[in-house]
């Protein structure tokens, strides 16, 4: 942080604060450009990458065929030979087009060479539902990512850390994954001008309590917050855990919180089942198993494709008023 | 050996443009006005590429999808109603609300779904395609995809599959232009898609897609060679979207030049099939206004009904995640 | 099982085993085929499939080009037009190429088009360590699997549940992955000839047991039973459950079991971190929270790629030994 | 305008060629003796395309491999020391034993690894062509896959932006006619995987991968095109492989005839290019016999070494996952 300019308090929409992130990147390493579909003159989905193709030109900022597997080659075959790409997969959903490219190219090369080359390459993507967007277009797909060795996951949910991450992410000699939100586009943060890192593997407790502790992924951040606020008159304080980065994962912080509060309950956008809340529940039962005064609760998605109609996606994705539910559930 | 169109076909083929052409002018509409919910990947400006091919096709033989999927749906046999209904969310839509604009379907006329992913559907044509040998009917199945799309590995592998295979199968190229707002000279080095046929063993043809009767011409012979067990063609249709590549207007963003535009617009393949057919006399022009007046009315009560219908129950959300024994 | 032929007691390997089961479902219904890299003639893999091209021919029997996207689009586009096809994904590393196909078509078709269509496919594959054939042809990648509502998973581990599983899975009118391990093919357990299913979502009771419980998932089965034996004479009675399938998952089984046992250890092959251990260990806490005696302990992979050398691959698979020392350190 | 190879590259192919050869050999026997675990794809038969592209190439240049790995790394400067001890899982190997045969892999040659995934290489071998491009050096990346290879989606999308960027790449197509135990007329309606190069825009050339000197032309000219900025081509080389697809003898099947490798085999490629120099007049046969003898030893050498190696330390496991600092 401490490189960031000194300068007024600024506010920053999420979108712009990635743009903002890419441009730090692009101007602080000649050998860093971005590539992907419609990254370009485009400025990609709802503009994140606004501004960057006329700053920076074709040579530095370059559209891509929709050539998923070709994107992420392309990201690690440059890393590997002296360049620092940032390669965008437009949704997470279309992952799935390059899930060898990520799995068994990018997270292993290092290690199947037995540690003779790295991999400086920074990818970024958007999840979540909450547009309407359907089934292929709505996932929220990090457990995938963080079964995988070799490479790193972050979840940005905020202007500040989005532009610290991207930043911290390009400046890493691993493979990083910024999992960005469709839903948080337009919220706005304070942003400091110039170049700052958030810590990647490191969790952020945006909330303190003394009672309850939610740990949550991505932008269940905010439905944790406004549930905590509803218990605030009856007394109950909650506190909530931006787990920030899912590789590495920042149990610590968990377990710490977890000592002092007793109770926890992860929340996550993703389909509940096979989730990486299943990983965080297993690590406190484990490190905090006298700490617990009732079993740690999950929420998730229910186990099913995300729905386009708007009275089924509201049903699905997980929100505040499940949360507390849940809460005055174990409470009871 | 290209099989003419009868009037009747010309007339059917009419029919579908039309119904296709007001259907996307009214989605756009709604999607304007707010009551269409997520994205809108309209067909404006295409209508000759699904008329055309549709009119070979009968509800056993299957089709696969893209994303810009409403026209192939209405020319392949969908009806306005659950149309409407499915864009709008609603329970009487083609999917119970559950899939929308970018996934609707309707089995029953061989619509094997609109496509969210780029290039989803090519393997899945073959899959059908294989299926149509193996049970040893005579049915064909055709995939739709963009030049964007044609850059997908999923292409390339269900193409190679379905030449390998001497597949009943058509592969269409829907080459507007653009992927997204990238344009085609950007995405690949080829100027026709259809040089990429020689390179699994199998015909590529370039037709005009602006002309349905080039379309059908061209469609007519690689669906008879198809279901003659001659194997599969790659059939590029030169075409251009009239909309933005989401919705009516887009985003706004200045890719495309008002003089591009205005001189495919100036080839719009509805109104230039219209003035063929009064020209060779098989329709007058109040014959297709009332074709129009027609649509026109399905269509308000089509939006009527979806209005009217109600959004799903949330207490069906985990049906029809498995199959569960009935159907 | 009451359709198996009555017959005498026959013992046979699971590689013969999943072969027969194929040729079951092939006898049984005409719309079934077997397609994949190299299943015809060659037999596939360690001769998983031999015979069949012989009985059936090369229209039912049928190889196909080295391309997975392809292939689970055969499985997809066939299924939802009135085959019933068994699609082969050589090893399950390799369902990176493929994992749009599985996750956004095959897994989500029938939802997406409001249950108008059903997918009944079968895909098999082989997972696992064990032969030195390093990162990319070793791993245990179910979890990406059992996160995709839509489809089913199951994991035989022996001669008569691979038969019955795959019999089971392409009666079952959705689609079903049969995830084989690679190091078991030679094992030989007794199995009925004839048609029989194993039904899906059912665990398996492997080793009674009343004072701990090991869940397993894969071949880990036979190094849980191994340590259990080692167990004995000290008087501690392990019991053993074979998960079989991971979606469904049998969570009563395990659960009933806990409730006797008050301890338990879940162990799979794939790294531990993100692994399908999670989920098991979050239900188990949750379900038996106050029957539990300790934290459930998971046993997986470390996180890193699978290694070559025997050294480092000996190492890094769980097997006895490492469950052994695990159970002790609980007890201590 | 072919590049004629001078007497020094002649000698320097056939060394690799040899090196190559008896390599493959050793390490055969070495897998038939029980000392390499794993699984173990030869490349006897095909040295010539090997030695052929990598006369071209310098250390800053880039190639990506196969699962038939060991001829390029060897071509391509790789030590047999190390490669021995990888293939054995030694600690002193290339990748300390965490790789083996299918990883085997050296940055400092330029050789960015053997790959287990069919089509694994093209796109890793475009981002380095983008690579060089992009930090304006003249070095060239050159992908080697299979005919098996080239119907994965991979490969596609590869060709597809090499040649959209004119990036400095070559595809080489090993066609040894076989994808495992598949021939390639049952993977592909083609016969000329070269065919497949116009639909990206880029040339397809087929050369005698039998034949070094042929190879060695066609990549010179493929090469330099590249260098000079002229973009990607596809050279397919036609070739056979001599042992079976795993192993020497592999699983004993029976998918190709005797009369087949027979044919095959009387154009060895090692022997004929012997012939050849023999006559030109560039090496007498006692100086190949004593090429043949130094690399003997020097293979001998090798395989003590790995065999007097220590296996990795189990302590080792978790280093080289990520990068911690340092390198
Ligand atoms: C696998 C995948 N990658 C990217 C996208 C995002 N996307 C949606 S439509 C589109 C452009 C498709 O272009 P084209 O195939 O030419 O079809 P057109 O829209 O022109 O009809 C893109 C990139 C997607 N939906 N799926
Ligand atoms: C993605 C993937 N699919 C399948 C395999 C299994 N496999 C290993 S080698 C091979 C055949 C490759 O054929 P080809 O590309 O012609 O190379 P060749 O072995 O003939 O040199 C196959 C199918 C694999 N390793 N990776
Ligand atoms: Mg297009
Ligand atoms: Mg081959």
């Amino acid at each position: 942080m401490s490189e960031a300019r000194e300068s007024e308090p600024r506010s920053l929409s999420y979108l712009a604060a990635i743009s903002e992130g890419v441009r730090e990147v692009l101007l602080e390493q000649d050998n860093a450009f971005l590539a992907g579909e419609d990254v370009g003159q485009a400025g990609s989905v709802f503009g994140i990458y606004a501004g960057l193709f006329d700053e920076f030109g074709a040579d530095r900022v370059i559209d891509t065929p929709i050539s998923e597997k070709g994107i992420i080659g392309l990201g690690v075959g440059a890393s590997a030979t002296g360049c620092r790409p940032i390669v965008d997969i437009m949704f997470m959903d279309f992952m799935g087009e390059c899930m060898d490219e990520i799995t068994n190219q990018m997270a292993k090369m290092r290690f199947m060479f037995g540690g003779s080359v790295a991999l400086p390459v920074t990818v970024t993507t958007m999840s979540g539902g909450g547009r309407n967007l359907a089934a292929q277009h709505s996932q929220s797909l990090e457990a995938w990512l963080a079964h995988l060795p070799g490479i790193k996951v972050v979840m940005p949910t905020n202007a500040y850390d989005v532009k610290g991450l991207i930043i911290a992410a390009s400046r890493d000699n691993n493979p990083v994954f910024v999992v960005m939100n469709k839903m948080i586009v337009a919220m706005q943060a304070e942003v400091p001008e110039g170049a700052y890192e958030v810590e990647i593997g490191k969790a952020s407790v945006v909330r303190q309590g003394t009672d309850f502790t939610i740990v949550t992924l991505g932008r269940m951040v905010y439905e944790a917050l406004d549930a905590a606020d509803q218990f605030k008159e009856q007394g109950l304080d909650i506190e909530v855990i931006d787990a920030r980065s899912i590789q590495p994962f920042d149990t610590e912080t968990v377990i710490n919180s977890i000592k002092k509060t007793h109770r926890a309950m992860v929340v996550h956008e993703a389909v509940q089942f096979g989730g990486f809340g299943g990983e965080i529940v297993a690590q406190i039962q484990d490190l905090a198993f006298d700490y617990l005064d009732a079993p740690v609760a999950r929420i998730g998605a229910p186990f099913s494709p995300v729905p386009f109609s708007p009275s089924l996606e509201d049903a699905y994705i997980p929100n505040a008023a499940r949360i507390v539910e849940k809460v005055k559930e174990m409470l009871a | 050996m290209a099989k003419r169109p009868t009037k009747k076909n010309l007339k059917a083929m009419h029919l579908n443009m039309v119904r296709i052409r007001r259907f996307e002018e009214t989605a756009g509409r709604m999607a304007e006005n707010g009551k269409i919910p997520g994205a809108l990947h309209l067909y404006v400006g295409e209508e000759a590429i699904a008329a055309g091919v549709m009119q070979h096709l009968s509800d056993e033989d299957q089709i696969t999808s893209t994303h810009r999927g409403h026209g192939h749906l209405v020319a392949k046999g969908g009806e306005f109603k659950p149309m409407f209904a499915e864009l709008f969310g609603r329970s009487t839509g083609y999917c119970g609300g559950k899939g929308g604009s970018m996934h609707v379907s309707n089995m029953k006329v061989g619509m094997l779904g609109a496509n969210g992913i780029v290039g989803g559907g090519p393997p899945i044509a073959v899959g059908a395609a294989f299926s149509n040998k193996y049970r040893k009917t005579k049915n064909v199945a055709v995939a739709f995809f963009g030049d964007g799309a044609s850059n997908e590995g999923s292409f390339h592998e269900a193409a190679n599959m379905a030449a390998l295979y001497k597949l009943p199968c058509l592969f269409v190229c829907e080459n507007n232009g653009y992927g997204e707002y990238t344009p085609q000279a950007n995405h690949q080095a080829v100027v026709d898609v259809a040089d990429r046929a020689s390179g699994y063993g199998m015909p590529g043809v370039i037709v005009d897609g602006m002309d349905v009767m080039a379309v059908y011409e061209a469609a007519g012979e690689a669906i008879d060679r198809a279901r003659n067990g001659e194997g599969p063609t790659l059939l590029e249709c030169k075409t251009y979207r009239f909309y933005d590549h989401v919705g009516v207007r887009g985003m706004g963003l200045t890719y495309r030049t008002d003089e591009e535009l205005a001189l495919w617009q100036a080839r719009d393949p509805v109104s230039a099939f219209e003035k063929n057919l009064i020209d060779l006399k098989v329709m007058t022009q109040d014959e297709i206004d009332s074709v129009y007046a027609e649509v026109n009315a399905a269509l308000d009560e089509a939006v009527d009904f979806a209005e009217q219908s109600p959004y799903p129950d949330p207490s069906v959300l985990l049906d029809d995640v498995y199959w569960v024994g009935g159907d």
